[in-house]
């Protein structure tokens, strides 16, 4: 098995190396990727977009559509883990197309002993809970700035959104996934966790009235762009954050 | 001369529909009985109104779909294919009145009476092909809509001749496709409108595979030999499906294709020039030898009359595979004469399976006291099948031995006269068992209330059927019947050229 | 550029994909709305594709520009010929979501219908991206959306070996769309466009070269995969089998396909470029696709379980197509491009047929369901359609494509291939036979099937429409013939040189 | 970086790549098999980003204190996307892992092999 693994490594490796030592040396300055499509957006990006972080220039502006996508990729994510069957023990009654399927599995060891044995249950210490709910606080703001100040340094929605997820996580496994899950209420749920998607399709449609194009920003207004841009982060940041959250305590319960 | 009409593609839809109808609303007998009868007198009737036309060597024709150029589905009935459409829309008449009578009581008449009218949709759609896609288009359907009629019993034998039913069209319906598709990649076109549509330009071996192709896969439904396996299994169907089907509908689509592929594929001219039908001419003769010597041996009375066709069929194939005009018209008349006179047979044996349940040569002694008409019928039958003058049989052995003269191939007068009298050492035991032998215990008597030998759908079919065989024996060349419009045919096959007249 | 029908390509993508964010906002109070709205999502977008193919009718391909950039600065989205099978995707979908209406009854509780439904617009928006996109990194991101989805729809019917099915499926899928990535950045590193004309016009001033061989390769590879090709068929015939009916129509029919759309865009940006000598690449997918279509037909006749053997049968069909594009002839390529349409239809008669008699039996096995078509007879009659059309036999949509695949074959010069394609057809006919047999034939060894009913007319209908149009198009398959033909040859001067 | 001529930072890509291959193949537990995929998606991030980098480059944010020559930003772009894809391939693999063990108690994929 192990041999067999190897040379299947092996296999995949000897053409990709291949492939890459023939690429151009891209630290060179006249690398294709320094020529190429690179050169328009570090010209005039900044007057284009209002954005001096071209990183965020490409993500919102010049490429939003894969953002658009992108978000949608992660809502993908959150669906599929919803439409997992859950809870431990099979229906009582049960479904036949699943009892058609699960009739093979029978075998398999009973889940509740597999999860005691895995030694869940264990209190939490006080101190990590002290810590975690002391930290919170600060962890919102750092995510706030990374958020706001996205467009000037490294930083933007996505990250934010991951530090906003933390927080969720870490108040989750102090007080449990029943408590955190509280802080957003049952009816707020749905559209905060397609929040990120549902700003796309707003700001494109609004694009769609100012300039003409879909997902458009009016290049000589700076204002409504960076207004734009800003409710685009706004919602990457709290539907990327609700949804990265709600993956992780879905799976806990 | 072509006229647009929407004829050649009603023809086919007419019976399309009446399945359809059968199949939706077929679980009450009147519906069912109605939709087929009307079906088949409409079909009939367009049929019959295109025949002055044709006589007058007017060719309907009608477009229905081109898919790329040169690709497509059409119709057109000429004289060959109205010759087949109209031996097949009668024929369908007939036996529809013969399986209402058969059929009584029996199990899922809603699937038989369906596919039944599938099956003749198609082969009036083969008749009516205008290029080989149509063709093949039909041909493999035919084959699809007969599998439930071959299992209609559902026992395991019915199951094991669908089997091998399917097992021997479908894969020389493969070949037929790769004949069909390499025609198409070399000629550029698929037209069954001219006498040959294939030049010599594209090398002798390509030519010689697109024609083992295309003889394979219709020489199957043809049942030439080894091709024939799965015929006289197949005769476990109930009689009216072996009837139409095994003796007029598919072996005859099989038949039909092979002669469509000579004379409007390749072109009279062009084989004569490749000599391709020299061994098929010698496969059926040796067909029709070996199939009549088998025919010989075989006991049950149905496997018997499967092995007759075999032969028969190669009559027709070996008519088309002489290349002369006269071997031609022979060889489509014999489409009618075989289909009249074989059809007689059938009824008569499955009339006499159902009145007495015997099934088997040796246990009808001396049937023919207890049902006179039918064995008349088939007698006269089997007079045309030995060729005795007067009969339908006749006229296609003097002309089938006028072509062969004309092609110099006195070997097979031979094979006919060998044929003629294995034809009669294998029917007129029959005949002679049924009206000399005693019986053997005595037949069960007439049902309470019935005047005839037999129920009266099964009677009136075998009647008809049997005068018809004496009618085209004695009224050959009448202009209208099936013989001039075979001249016609046959003119239009050799205006390209060819052999002389 | 932009204007007109050409304003509704992007929101022709985007209207399933809000439409799957909002469904668990318009199901919250009622899950089983959630069908009710993936159905009207799924219609309006229809509406647009219609819009857009008629667009392409009337003016030729298009392409829009999205944001408004100059290309290549910004991502376009390009409507060709072959884009315009978003059409019949999204008709293919609308039909079969109201199948699943009743079918997920027993598949899942009522509470994770919105999650279901929002993944299936998900796939369905997803792929309508992926053909229509006119960037590479784009394409990855739709792939993703696509796979995603899918990885998850195989497992929302059990836990245990659907979710084990499901995720050997997302290990193979993963490390596909990896070298999709690999590709892509390859690309990216040799010409710095992302924009496929753009990389086009680049690659040719580059030139040829072990790095933009290796490219194509990885795409190649990573788009095998996704099709299901012989040597990385494995995920195939478990996930398939295993999913519910519904999903495996759409992934059996559809899903799979995003690899030769795929392909198909990779090819038009490396032949217009026309740095790579492909003739060699040719005739490996039509071994390739020869080998599929034997060794699916082969490892489906042994199968009893009926969906497990549509699976098989999926890699047999996706063999047909792969061996049509691999002969480079017009008619071919034609053949296999239409194919992938029609083999969707086919597929989708055959797995929801398939799935409303194991909905009304609770039986997935040919020895079990004898005699299910007198219970059953108008599923039983959509099945044996679809059993007579996946063969290739006329009078069916299925029969056309063979046709031209194989007039392809001979027209090229590669008879054999032709031999393959035909027999290879009949080989997986010895199946259906059985099945039929099994159906129609043979007396009913279960009680159950003694007691079946015909589904429910909500899943009726579906099946009965798709059986239909399987005749239909067999009598009318120049249509969609017709449709692709300028497509193909505009694409095919490139082909294999 | 070159070295013997070649160039060594997309080799070294190329070996995580293949480590991440090799745990994904070699390894029975689906969490390993999981983590070598998250190893083989990062070396291709990491193929993306150093394509994007050139010599003595500043990070592509035009504030006061930076200057040409510029990384390209694309790259950086398209990383951030493929991130956020292989957190969701990762979330998807998990769950259907905890389905996986929730049913048949183990996610060694020799055992699973053997259930029957």
């Amino acid at each position: 098995m192990k041999a067999w693994s190897l040379l299947l490594v092996l296999l995949v490796a000897l053409p990709l190396v291949v492939g890459v030592v023939n690429l151009p040396t891209h630290d060179a300055p006249d690398a294709p990727i320094h020529t190429g499509v690179g050169v328009r957006y570090l010209e005039r990006g900044v007057e284009e977009t209002g954005n001096k972080n071209l990183v965020t220039a490409v993500l919102l502006n010049y490429r939003g559509f894969d953002t658009f996508f992108e978000v949608i990729v992660i809502f993908t994510a959150l669906a599929a883990v919803l439409a997992l069957p859950r809870g431990s023990a099979a229906r009582p009654g049960g479904f036949p197309e699943e009892a058609a399927h699960e009739a093979d599995g029978a075998g398999g060891r009973p889940a509740e002993a597999a999860r005691e044995a895995n030694g869940a249950g264990v209190p939490v210490s006080p101190v990590v809970s002290y810590v975690v709910r002391l930290m919170a606080p600060f962890m919102a703001m750092f995510a706030l700035a990374m958020l706001f100040r996205g467009h000037v340094t490294p930083g933007g929605g996505f990250q934010a959104a991951a530090v906003f997820a933390a927080i969720f996580i870490a108040l989750g496994l102090v007080l449990g996934p029943a408590r955190v899950a509280e802080l957003v209420p049952d009816d707020w749920r749905p559209w905060l966790q397609g929040a990120a998607p549902l700003a796309f399709a707003l700001i494109a449609a609004i694009g769609w009235r100012l300039t003409g194009a879909f997902l458009g920003f009016p290049t000589d207004d700076h204002t409504a762009q960076e207004a734009m841009g800003l409710f685009l982060e706004v919602g990457i940041a709290l539907g990327g954050g609700v949804i990265l959250a709600r993956l992780f305590l879905e799976m806990e319960t | 001369m072509d006229v647009v009409d929407a004829r050649p593609i009603l023809a086919p839809f007419v019976s399309f529909l009446c399945a359809g109808l059968v199949f939706a609303f077929g679980r009450s007998i009147f519906w069912r009985r109605f939709f087929t009868f009307l079906a088949a007198f409409i079909k009939m009737g367009l049929v019959f109104s295109m025949l002055p036309g044709t006589l007058r060597g007017v060719v309907y024709v009608y477009e229905f779909v081109e898919f790329t150029p040169g690709i497509g589905i059409g119709f057109r009935a000429d004289a060959y294919g109205m010759f087949f459409a109209l031996v097949s829309s009668t024929l369908w008449l007939f036996t529809t009145i013969y399986a209402i009578g058969y059929m009584q009581g029996d199990r899922d008449r809603v699937r038989f009476f369906g596919f039944f009218a599938l099956c003749v949709s198609t082969t009036v759609g083969v008749a009516f092909a205008e290029n080989l896609l149509t063709f093949f288009l039909f041909y493999e359907t035919l084959t699809i809509c007969t599998y439930p009629l071959v299992v209609h019993a559902e026992t395991r034998e019915a199951l094991r001749a669908g089997r091998i039913y399917l097992t021997y069209t479908l894969i020389g319906g493969g070949f037929a496709l790769i004949g069909a598709v390499m025609v198409s990649a070399t000629a550029g076109t698929l037209t069954l409108a001219q006498p040959g549509i294939l030049t010599d330009d594209v090398g002798v071996v390509t030519l010689a595979i697109i024609f083992v192709c295309l003889t394979i896969g219709f020489g199957v439904k043809a049942g030439i030999m080894p091709l024939h396996g799965w015929l006289p299994i197949a005769m476990v169907a109930p009689t009216p499906v072996s009837a139409l089907l095994h003796a007029v509908a598919v072996v005859k689509v099989g038949a039909f294709g092979v002669t469509r592929v000579i004379y409007n594929v390749f072109g009279a001219e062009l084989l004569g020039e490749l000599g391709f039908t020299v061994p098929l001419g010698l496969l059926a003769g040796f067909t029709i030898v070996a199939s009549s010597t088998i025919a010989l041996t075989q006991d049950h009375l149905k496997r018997r009359l499967a092995y007759s066709t075999i032969s028969q069929l190669s009559y027709i194939l070996l008519g088309a595979a002489l290349l002369t005009p006269l071997a031609a018209t022979a060889a489509i008349v014999h489409v009618a004469n075989q289909a009249f006179a074989k059809i007689t047979m059938f009824f008569v044996v499955g009339a006499i399976a159902r009145t007495t349940g015997k099934k088997y040569v040796s246990e009808i002694d001396g049937i023919a006291a207890r049902m006179p008409i039918s064995m008349a019928a088939f007698t006269i039958a089997a007079l045309s099948f030995v060729g005795v003058p007067l009969t339908a049989g006749f006229i296609t052995k003097w002309y089938l031995a006028l072509g062969a003269l004309q092609a110099d191939a006195w070997w097979f007068v031979l094979v006919l006269i060998v044929s003629a009298l294995l034809n009669a050492g294998y029917f007129f035991p029959i005949v002679h068992r049924a009206y000399f032998r005693p019986a053997k215990e005595p037949w069960p008597p007439f049902e309470e209330g019935r005047r005839f030998e037999t129920a009266k759908t099964l009677l009136f079919p075998i009647v008809i059927c049997a005068a018809y065989v004496l009618l085209l024996g004695v009224t050959a060349e009448v202009p209208g019947m099936p013989f001039s419009i075979a001249q016609v045919a046959v003119e239009s096959f050799f205006a390209g050229g060819g052999v002389a007249p | 550029m932009n204007g007109g029908w050409a304003e509704a390509l992007p929101w022709t993508i985007v209207v399933p994909m809000v439409g799957a964010v909002l469904t668990p906002v318009v199901a919250a109070r009622r899950p089983r709305w959630a069908g009710a709205w993936a159905w009207a999502v799924l219609l309006a977008a229809s509406l647009l594709a219609s819009g857009l193919v008629y667009r392409l009718a009337t003016d030729g391909p298009f392409a829009y520009d999205v944001g408004g950039w100059a290309q290549p600065y910004g991502i376009e989205l390009r409507f060709d010929h072959f884009s315009a099978w978003v059409l019949p995707l999204l008709l293919l979908f609308v039909v079969i979501v109201p199948f699943s209406w009743r079918y997920l009854d027993h598949v899942m509780p009522d509470e994770r219908r919105p999650a279901f439904y929002a993944l299936l617009l998900l796939n369905a928006g997803g792929m309508i991206g992926f053909c229509v996109t006119g960037d590479f990194f784009n394409l990855f991101v739709f792939t993703e959306v696509v796979s995603l989805s899918s990885y998850a729809l195989v497992a929302v019917g059990g836990r245990g070996l659907a979710a084990f099915a499901a995720l050997k499926y997302l290990f193979i899928g993963a490390v596909s769309s990896l070298l999709m990535l690999f590709a892509t950045a390859q690309l990216f590193a040799l010409t710095g466009s992302l924009n496929m004309a753009d990389v086009a016009g680049r690659l040719a001033e580059v030139g040829g070269g072990p790095a933009v061989m290796v490219a194509f390769a990885a795409y190649a590879v990573s788009f095998m995969v996704k099709t299901a090709m012989f040597p990385v068929h494995v995920w195939l015939p478990d996930a398939h089998a295993i999913a519910p009916s519904p999903v495996s129509a759409v992934l059996s029919g559809m899903v799979v396909k995003i690899g030769i759309v795929g392909m198909l865009r990779v090819y038009q940006v490396f032949f217009a470029a026309d740095v790579l000598e492909l003739g060699a690449f040719n005739q490996t997918l039509v071994w390739l696709g020869a080998i599929s279509i034997v060794m699916g037909a082969f490892f489906a006749i042994f199968q009893d379980d009926i969906k497990l053997m549509l699976a098989y049968s999926t890699i047999s069909n996706i063999g047909y197509i792969v061996l049509g594009l691999g002969l480079a002839s017009p008619y071919a390529v034609i053949g296999a491009s239409v194919h992938v349409f029609n083999h969707a239809l086919i597929k989708a008669t055959l797995f929801l047929a398939a799935g409303a008699i194991i909905h009304q039996t609770g039986l997935r096995t040919l020895s079990d369901l004898r005699g299910i078509a007198r219970r059953m007879p108008q599923t039983s009659a959509a099945m044996a359609v679809g059993a007579v059309s996946i063969v290739g036999l006329p009078p069916t949509a299925g029969f056309v494509c063979k046709w031209y695949i194989a007039l392809g074959a001979f027209e090229s010069g590669q008879a054999p291939f032709g031999f393959a394609l035909v027999f290879g057809a009949l080989f997986i006919f010895v199946y259906y036979v059985r099945m039929l047999n099994a159906f129609y034939f043979q007396e009913p060894v279960h009680d159950v099937v003694l007691e079946a009913e015909e589904a429910p007319w909500s899943m009726r209908a579906p099946v009965v429409v798709l059986a239909t149009l399987c005749l239909v198009l067999g009598v009318l398959g120049g249509i969609p013939l017709a449709f692709v033909e300028p497509a193909v040859l505009d694409l095919l001067p490139f082909w294999g040189n | 970086m070159l070295l013997f001529g070649l160039d060594l930072d997309y080799v070294l890509v190329i070996v995580l790549f293949c480590v991440g291959l090799y745990m994904l193949v070699s390894k029975s537990n689906l969490l390993k098999k999981l983590l070598g995929l998250n190893v083989m998606e990062t070396a291709v991030f990491a193929f993306i980003v150093t394509s994007g980098m050139i010599e003595g480059g500043d990070p592509p944010i035009l504030v006061a204190g930076t200057a040409a020559p510029y990384a390209s930003p694309i790259p950086q772009a398209m990383v951030l996307t493929g991130i956020v894809v292989a957190v969701s391939v990762t979330a998807v693999a998990l769950a259907l892992i905890v389905q996986i063990h929730a049913h048949f108690g183990t996610i060694e994929v020799d055992e699973l092999k053997e259930l029957p």
